[in-house]
């Protein structure tokens, strides 16, 4: 019975939904505000029991190690946020959180940059390594800034534009599969679990 | 108008308090009255004593409750009376499933947590159990409690080692001096001890959190068992002697299994028995297999004999005087032992016991062994009368108290020396790049095998091959050829890899090859080699219709029969213990060296009064090689002196002991612990004058420096290492080397060092450079007023459009800053045009709504749209619940922002950021709605979807040369351009080093990484 | 003042940070696990960001009675009666709070999801237009390699469709991926170094 | 407005009614439909197949096993869900000792729901029915905490019951019938990890290059992509992708494994249309033809899609080329 009122909850809430598609209604309205405020308050004890205490209560008053007051205080600023005259305050935390991007300028420059030019290096073998070294050539070219697509240049940057839309056409080929197959889930709930169990339920 | 808005407002909430009060009756509905019906109760509930263990543990079993009791979690707790058990743990169950077998089991066994810093501070009985309830919630970190209940577990402290060195403090008890320390700062593990009561109860917990009533407590009592019985034991014989009768010189080797539960066994022992004795051997072995059951027969029935009351003191004493019986019992039938041991390996605790056993063989006699390095290794002197093949042998395991157990009857392979793979030179150094955690080794030359291969071509005359290989840094892979020739020895070709991407083709092979056999070989940076050779068969497999790769042979060996294990010891003990175990393939490996992150303690003591945890304070500081044992210093400084007075203390008592003395027994026994004191003594005088690094320690007087200086010795003492490598198959055919020993055979000890500069990543390092330097150089040739050219990005001239567009049909702009965080360099380059765009709204007076994801970037937005708001002079019609939040959640956020673009009527819609699945659900209701859409994001899987559904895209790089674009500003200007002579370097080296690389010559290519 | 102490603080760190990406040694380790745990025992605190964002904008809706106001009750009772159910009850499994997580969150999240079968639909009928020459060869690769997919696009073509699918995915699908991220990664280079050399301040808020 | 305009402007909400109706149709009045297999799947079927005791000894004696490595939440069950009971299938047809394994909390209610309408749609068959047993047939290692994933990984490569010590319910791994001549990776010599992301990796690093076990991996479509090069390099041994490599594989079982039969193409060929192998077959229980149900589904839609780009670019041209005599 439990389980069948769980379901139903659910299945209403998955119809709530879906009755987007046609058009904005009142129970669309009221799923999504619901969903926006349900999602935030799940986030909350989540936020409590995974990250405040084992990271800033354990710590400081079981464990002793007092200078995590300081971040902890650090970290407390962010509620002058909405106050208009003490909301520089609440810089402090996000420029402590920045400091991880310098470690970024090496290290996307090995992986986005280096790795991937080891990789575009590679001896031509056949038509095949031929092209995708023509491809990341001319794309690269296309994300030249100092100068116009035009003339014999343009028509170069051009290739590498086609190379890009075989590209994308092809990711998005391939992803119809995965997204079709997250409806056929959605429509097995809605038969298998609230439809065939609530039948079962009540007929034996 | 105003009662039909009442009316939905009150139909609303009126749904919405119905299903509060729904949910809230389902759950707190039940929970008001809690179920007092026996049948919920766990039924059958069993504690029982684990065999083959140390005594330590015990399994929990009892018959789960029917499928209807819709239970979603069994709740398991435990106690030393029947009247306070604490939980221990739960075994979660899936309620839509229940549980399909008969019982369920929950195991108690060995080290496990008792309290840690997680446990609840202070003690509470359990959720809706009512007052006189014995059941509580896990045990609390409270001295008070856990306190007098250290004598009835073996208790393990695990100390964080700071905390030990820097956090304890200073506590005489009961005239002995321990090291205090606070519950919060230490995890307590616990073992069971054997013969002991303990009481455990099992509550089912059903799917809306209500808990069942518990079952009655159930005592148990973990008993000592003897091991397991080895399953396996592989010997083989090795001699070149062709004659089986007389063996001169040769070697027995025997290979076996770890048993489950090691814990206990003290001794593993081979035995040879004779031809003639194997009968004797097979009744004796009955004999035993009836002791064992009766013994196991008495423990099963120990709980339920209600002879004498469970826990009393009577019934302890039972166990202890019966137990006495049966190990007498078993010691009487042991000394008959139908066998002659030949070996014996003393394993010292806490390594992971041996696996294998090399005894030398002289003149068809073992020799024994007595030297005092070897003192875990011991042989017997024995003589094989017949030949040695005709022997057959015993493995058996002693534990602690003494219980043994005994393999059956193995016999042993004869081979030669030449049927095992010569072992190469082995280096072994520091990893380079690493924190110090890591030592390096390398041996042999490089490997080569063929994984797979596919025919390209319906005539199958085209094969495309996948091959892996493996070397070291000694030797570097130049090319690797492939020989590949039919089973008529004829070549259909050499395929010279240069650049080794694991993939090559074959073409041109005549029609109708069948199966082909493969030679590799190598060019590395020593030169070509074609002696170093490896072979492998492709044979055709009908079922897959290709080729499949067969056995790889080297010299004459099939690699897949053999493999390395690493077995390593430290300067701290005598012993080695494996490492790690690899495949013969492999050419090279490293090895973890961890820094200390824990001290071990056993507690047994408590300071009520000051709350503390009271552990042993002197803590091993080095391996003393002259005196042959580990100095252990205090780590209080006045302590040091007490040391020798505790140890004459001990002598005067023995003294005394000795004086009083009634019978010669007691007499000898004072008198040879005299001795024995009285030699510690003397050691311990000598190590505090002669050791230099107690010297260094004890010249100390201040407590923190002091701990300091521990701290370094032992940790640095206890990471040196020193290595023996070992080849086998398995089987017990195997050689075992030494690495690290030196010119006289002494060992060497190596220790990883923490390096200062990660030399691989040079390349990123001059890369990351010289871009620095060009973004200064044109940072600076903007600020002189030098012009820079950037050509028309086609979806950035469009923004001012778009706004305007939106101005002219009176309704607002979205602006969507992408799903990730600030830390994220898109979201930074969305933030940046949302500043453009904020300002071109507020100019021409349009509302512009930003809905966001992440708590951070929320003010950021907030602050951008108000300045923006300031900057076009129009303060008063900025409104901060225009950039507001929606929720974290991914589809949650998306929700909201469907219904702010329905309800909203956006005419215009940005995404700039990081975009993840939910791309399309937002730009097709914008389509829906008519909107003029905008996109740029840096996220290669989205684009398709924005590229699709947008009237514009920013892709990739374009996104972030957007906000350069628009501001015109030279540092931004000066970056992009930067940016741009950056591309034309990638250029160069993209099209030289593809030439080079296609002209064998791969020089500039592998300057690049691979990851 | 007010900006100029962050942004020290960001440009030290930084370095600090770049430094550490070639320094190995254990001291450059421990400095960078200490401030993880300083960058832990500060993140916990956004969310009361959220939390207040939510409730203001929300109870301002509500007080100023703005079109579709009422809805922003069921926003904020969800809200706190979900993380007053989560300190309660406790977060176990069979609680209130995981019982709204499985059947009201979780089924919407997934419909929500879902809903993407139906856009990629309407997508593919109202925007794939070949307008251009580039258009056309983005709607026949999508075309090709969505008959690739399905049993009956092999029916159709016979095996080689297959061959062609794959050819799509590992040559202009390959070399487009990779020119993009050299291109990102640049750019990614760029921002980060404008951040650290404090060029790039945006995260501080408003103006340049 | 003529036709043509009228179809460029039609109502979003008609495609949408579309296409719910072409994929709950073709779910709700399963038709027959060719299933082609892929290598990839082939060779994984093949290889669990090589796992099956030979004929006329003892199942429980043998000793070849494999192991499912479930790393995925509900959120991807309607992709890898059917691979996993198609696979379980096979091997309880085969009476192939399989294990399964966990390191997600969430993943372990699946490997029950798995393994138990497996077992349920064995033991209520008409035509030899078979009690499948735990700890005989399979054992479920249950679910393991992920800080032991690594160590777990390589322990099995020296004693599996040793490193995984007890099953999901709670019983000694070393008492269980199933576990009888099965030590380590050289019994145990396939593994196989469904999952929705990263896949394989651990295992490949570790258990492959260390002990040689044989990998394979069950993927959701979009990740199948990147598994691509793995497959290529020998790396995994074979990989279901998405539904399709699901359907696929319940292919192969229906054929092969249910009739007791080798693989072989020659079969596979002959019996494409064969009505015992039909979807419409209604002896075949639906569990065990929801992946090839699911994919002629998929097919409808994707022919659907692809339909509708056709249609759209019809209108979109035959307008311009109106507008343009207009112009004229």
């Amino acid at each position: 019975m439990f389980e069948i009122f769980s379901n139903w909850v659910a299945a209403f809430f998955t119809l709530c939904i879906f009755s987007f598609l046609y058009k904005d209604n009142p129970f669309y309205r009221f799923a999504e505000h619901l969903f926006v405020g349900v999602s935030m308050g799940y986030a909350i004890p989540l936020t409590w029991n995974a990250s405040m205490i084992p990271n800033v209560y354990r710590p400081i008053f079981l464990q002793h190690r007092f200078e995590l007051i300081f971040p902890a205080l650090l970290g407390a600023l962010y509620i002058f946020t909405f106050n208009r005259k003490l909301n520089w305050l609440s810089k402090f935390p996000i420029a402590f959180g920045m400091g991880l991007v310098g470690m970024g300028v090496p290290m996307s420059m090995n992986a986005g940059v280096l790795v991937q030019m080891r990789g575009a290096m590679i001896p031509i073998q056949d038509i095949n390594t031929f092209l995708v070294w023509v491809g990341t050539v001319t794309i690269l070219l296309y994300f030249f800034f100092s100068k116009a697509h035009t003339g014999a240049y343009g028509k170069i940057v051009k290739v590498g534009i086609w190379y890009m839309m075989l590209g994308f056409g092809a990711s998005f080929g391939y992803t119809v599969m995965a997204r079709i197959s997250l409806l056929i889930g959605r429509i097995q709930f809605l038969v298998i679990d609230v439809v065939q169990n609530t039948i079962r339920f009540f007929g034996s | 108008m105003a009662i039909k808005k009442l009316k939905t407002t009150s139909k609303m909430l009126v749904f919405l308090l119905i299903l509060i009060l729904c949910v809230s009756q389902l759950f707190g509905g039940a929970r008001a009255h809690r179920i007092d019906d026996d049948s919920l109760k766990v039924r059958n509930l069993q504690v029982l004593d684990l065999s083959d263990d140390d005594g330590s543990g015990v399994r929990i079993q009892w018959e789960p409750l029917p499928f209807e009791a819709r239970v979603i979690s069994y709740r398991v707790y435990r106690g030393v009376s029947p009247d306070s058990l604490f939980y221990i743990g739960e075994l979660p169950v899936n309620p839509r499933i229940g549980v399909t077998t008969p019982t369920m089991s929950f195991y108690d066994r060995n080290f496990n947590i008792f309290t840690n810093i997680a446990s609840p501070g202070r003690l509470r009985r359990e959720r809706g159990q009512p007052n006189d309830s014995p059941l509580f919630r896990a045990l609390p970190r409270d001295v008070n409690i856990i306190g007098p209940m250290l004598n009835q577990y073996t208790i393990l402290g695990v100390i964080p080692k700071d905390n030990f060195y820097f956090k304890t403090t200073h506590v005489e008890h009961e005239d002995r001096v321990f090291a205090g320390i606070k519950p919060n700062q230490l995890t307590l593990a616990k073992k069971l001890i054997p013969g002991n009561t303990y009481y455990y109860s099992v509550v089912a917990v059903n799917e809306r959190r209500v808990f069942f009533p518990p079952a009655e407590p159930v005592a148990g009592i973990p008993i000592d068992n003897a091991p397991e019985a080895p399953r396996y034991l592989n010997g083989v014989l090795i001699s070149d002697n062709t004659s089986e009768t007389d063996i001169r010189d040769a070697n027995l080797q025997f290979e076996w299994d770890v048993p489950v539960y090691w814990d206990d066994i003290r001794f593993f022992v081979i035995h040879a028995v004779s031809p003639e004795r194997e009968a004797e051997y097979a009744a004796w072995k009955s004999e035993m297999t009836s002791w064992q059951n009766d013994y196991e027969e008495w423990i099963a029935g120990l709980v339920p004999n209600a002879n004498l009351p469970i826990g009393s003191e009577e019934k302890k004493q039972y166990i202890t005087e019966r137990t006495q019986e049966f190990h007498t019992a078993h010691r009487e039938i042991v000394s008959r032992l139908p066998a002659t041991r030949i070996w014996r390996f003393t394993l010292p605790q806490p390594f992971t016991p041996p696996t294998y056993a090399s005894i030398p063989i002289v003149d068809n006699q073992i020799i024994g062994t007595q030297e005092r390095d070897t003192w875990s290794n011991h042989t017997f002197d024995y003589t094989f009368t017949e030949p040695i093949s005709a022997y057959k042998f015993v493995l058996s395991y002693m534990d602690y108290v003494n219980l043994s157990s005994f393999s059956d009857l193995h016999e042993i392979r004869v081979m030669n020396n030449s049927s095992i793979p010569v072992m190469d030179e082995i280096t072994i150094r520091d990893q380079k790049n690493d924190r110090g955690d890591y030592l390096e080794l390398l041996w042999g030359k490089p490997f080569a095998r063929i994984t797979s291969v596919t025919y390209l071509n319906e005539s199958r005359t085209n094969l495309q091959m996948s091959y892996e290989y493996s070397t070291n840094d000694n030797y570097k892979i130049r090319n690797i050829f492939f020989e590949i020739s039919d089973d008529n020895g004829r070549v259909l070709a050499t395929v010279n890899e240069f650049f080794q991407d694991e993939l090559f083709k074959v073409k041109g092979l005549p029609e109708g090859t069948g199966d082909l056999n493969v030679r590799m070989w190598f060019r590395t940076n020593h030169g070509e080699d074609r002696e170093h050779h490896l072979t492998q068969r492709l044979v055709f497999d009908e079922g897959i219709l290709t080729l499949r790769p067969q056995q790889l042979f080297f010299h004459g060996f099939n690699i897949d029969d053999f493999n390395f294990q690493i077995h390593k010891r430290t300067s701290f003990y005598n012993s080695f213990r494996m490492s790690t175990r690899i495949p013969l393939f492999s050419r090279q490996t490293n090895d973890f060296i961890n820094y200390e992150v824990n001290i071990s303690k056993a507690v047994a003591n408590y300071s009520a009064e000051r709350g503390l945890f009271l552990v042993d304070p002197n803590i091993d500081l080095v391996w003393d090689e002259e005196a042959r044992l580990h100095v252990q210093v205090p780590m209080f400084t006045d302590e040091v002196p007490k040391i020798l007075e505790a140890i004459q203390k001990s002598i005067d008592e023995q003294q005394e002991l000795y004086d009083n003395a009634e019978t010669e027994e007691e007499r000898n026994t004072a008198q040879s612990r005299i001795d024995f004191f009285t030699t510690r003594l003397e050691t311990m005088e000598t190590i505090l004058q002669n050791n230099e690094y107690v010297h260094q320690v004890n010249n100390i007087s201040n407590q923190r420096t002091r701990a300091r200086a521990i701290r370094r010795i032992r940790e640095n003492e206890r990471r040196y290492f020193t290595y023996q490598m070992f080849l086998s198959d398995g089987k017990g055919l195997f050689t075992l080397k030494d690495i690290t020993i030196d010119d006289y055979g002494k060992p060497i000890f190596m220790i990883p060092h923490s390096n200062w500069f990660h030399t691989q990543r040079i390349p990123m390092l001059v890369a990351s450079l010289i871009f620095g330097l060009m973004v200064a150089i044109f940072v600076k040739l903007a600020r002189q007023g030098k012009d820079l050219y950037i050509r028309p990005i086609a979806g950035i001239e469009e923004i001012d459009n778009a706004i305007g567009r939106a101005t002219e049909m009176g309704r607002p702009i979205l602006f969507c800053p992408g799903l990730s965080g600030i830390g994220d360099v898109a979201t930074l380059a969305g933030l940046a045009i949302l500043g453009r765009v904020a300002k071109k709204a507020a100019e021409y007076d349009t509302k512009i709504l930003v809905p966001n994801r992440d708590n951070i970037v929320l003010p950021i937005a907030q602050e951008i749209v108000r300045e923006a708001h300031y900057e076009a002079g129009r303060p008063d019609s900025f409104d901060k619940n225009n950039v507001f939040f929606v929720s974290g959640e991914q589809f949650a956020y998306v929700a909201g922002v469907n219904g702010v673009m329905v309800r909203e009527k956006t005419a215009t819609n940005f995404y700039m950021g990081m975009f993840f699945a939910e791309s399309l659900i937002m730009t097709e209701t914008g389509n829906a709605t008519g909107a003029i859409q905008i996109a740029g994001t840096d996220a290669v899987t989205q684009i398709p979807f924005f590229i699709t559904t947008c009237d514009y895209t920013l892709i990739g790089e374009e996104l972030y040369a957007a906000s350069a674009y628009m501001a015109r500003q030279p540092l931004q200007l000066g970056t992009l351009k930067a940016q741009d002579y950056y591309k034309f370097l990638i250029l160069i080296f993209l099209v030289f080093g593809t030439l080079f690389s296609t002209f064998q010559v791969t020089a500039i290519i592998d300057m690049f990484p691979s990851r | 003042m007010k900006r100029t102490i962050p942004l020290i603080i960001v440009i030290t760190l930084c370095f600090l940070f770049a430094a550490h990406t070639f320094i190995p040694h254990k001291i450059s380790q421990d400095f960078f696990d200490w401030y993880l745990d300083w960058v832990r025992a500060i993140a916990p605190f956004s969310v009361v960001l959220g939390i207040m964002s939510m409730t203001m904008n929300h109870s301002a809706r509500i007080q100023r009675k703005t079109p579709n106001w009422h809805y922003s009750i069921v926003t904020l009772v969800g809200l706190y009666f979900t993380a007053a159910a989560g300190f309660i009850w406790g977060t176990q499994e069979g609680t209130p709070y995981m019982w709204i997580f499985r059947n009201v969150q979780m089924p919407m999240g997934a419909t929500m999801f879902a809903l993407l079968a139906f856009y990629i639909a309407s997508a593919a009928y109202k925007a794939f237009r070949a307008r251009s020459a580039e258009a056309t060869v983005l709607l026949l690769a999508a075309i090709v390699v969505m008959f690739g997919q399905v049993p009956i696009g092999v029916q159709m073509f016979g095996e080689g469709i297959l061959d062609v699918t794959q050819w799509i995915l590992d040559v202009p699908n390959l070399a487009s991926k990779r020119g993009i991220a050299l291109g990102v990664g640049l750019g990614m280079v760029a921002t980060s170094l404008r951040i650290m050399l404090g060029i790039e301040r945006t995260y501080l808020g408003g103006g340049q | 407005m003529n036709f043509f305009e009228k179809l460029q402007k039609i109502d979003r909400r008609w495609i949408y009614l579309i296409l719910a109706i072409s994929i709950f149709l073709p779910l709700a009045f399963p038709f027959n439909s060719r299933t082609f297999t892929t290598r990839p799947t082939e060779s994984l079927y093949r290889m669990i197949d090589s796992f099956a005791p030979p004929p006329d000894t003892d199942p429980v004696d043998h000793n070849r096993a494999f192991l499912m490595s479930i790393m995925h939440d509900a959120s991807t069950m309607p992709e890898l869900f059917p691979m996993e009971l198609a696979v379980l299938r096979h091997a309880f047809e085969r009476d192939i000792k399989v294990f399964t394994i966990t390191w997600i909390a969430t993943a372990a209610p699946l490997i029950d729901l798995a393994i138990n309408t497996v077992k349920e749609e064995f033991a209520t068959r008409e035509e030899n029915p078979k009690q499948i047993i735990s700890g005989v047939h399979y054992v479920n290692f249950g679910f393991k905490i992920p800080a032991l994933y690594l160590a777990m990984i390589l322990g099995m490569g020296e004693d599996i019951a040793n490193a995984i010590e007890i099953d999901a319910e709670g019983r000694q791994l070393s008492s269980l019938p199933a576990m009888t001549n099965i030590r380590n990776y050289n019994e145990m010599n396939l593994v196989v990890e469904f999952t929705g992301s990263a896949p394989g990796g651990a295992w490949i690093t570790y258990a492959r290059s260390r002990f040689g076990t044989n990998v394979a991996v069950g993927v959701t479509a979009v990740s199948a992509a990147d598994v691509y090069p793995q497959l290529q390099t020998g790396q995994l041994i074979g990989m279901l992708a998405g539904l399709k490599g699901a359907a696929e594989y319940e292919k192969l079982v229906e054929v092969f494994a249910a009739t007791d039969r080798e693989f072989s193409r020659e079969i596979l060929r002959a019996e494409m249309d064969n009505p015992k192998f039909a979807l419409t077959n209604d002896n075949i229980p639906y569990n065990f033809k929801q992946a090839r149900i699911g994919m002629n589904a998929q097919s409808v839609a994707h022919i659907l899609i692809i339909v509708f780009i056709l249609i759209g670019n019809i209108g979109y041209f035959v307008q311009k080329y109106k507008q343009k005599q207009e112009v004229q």
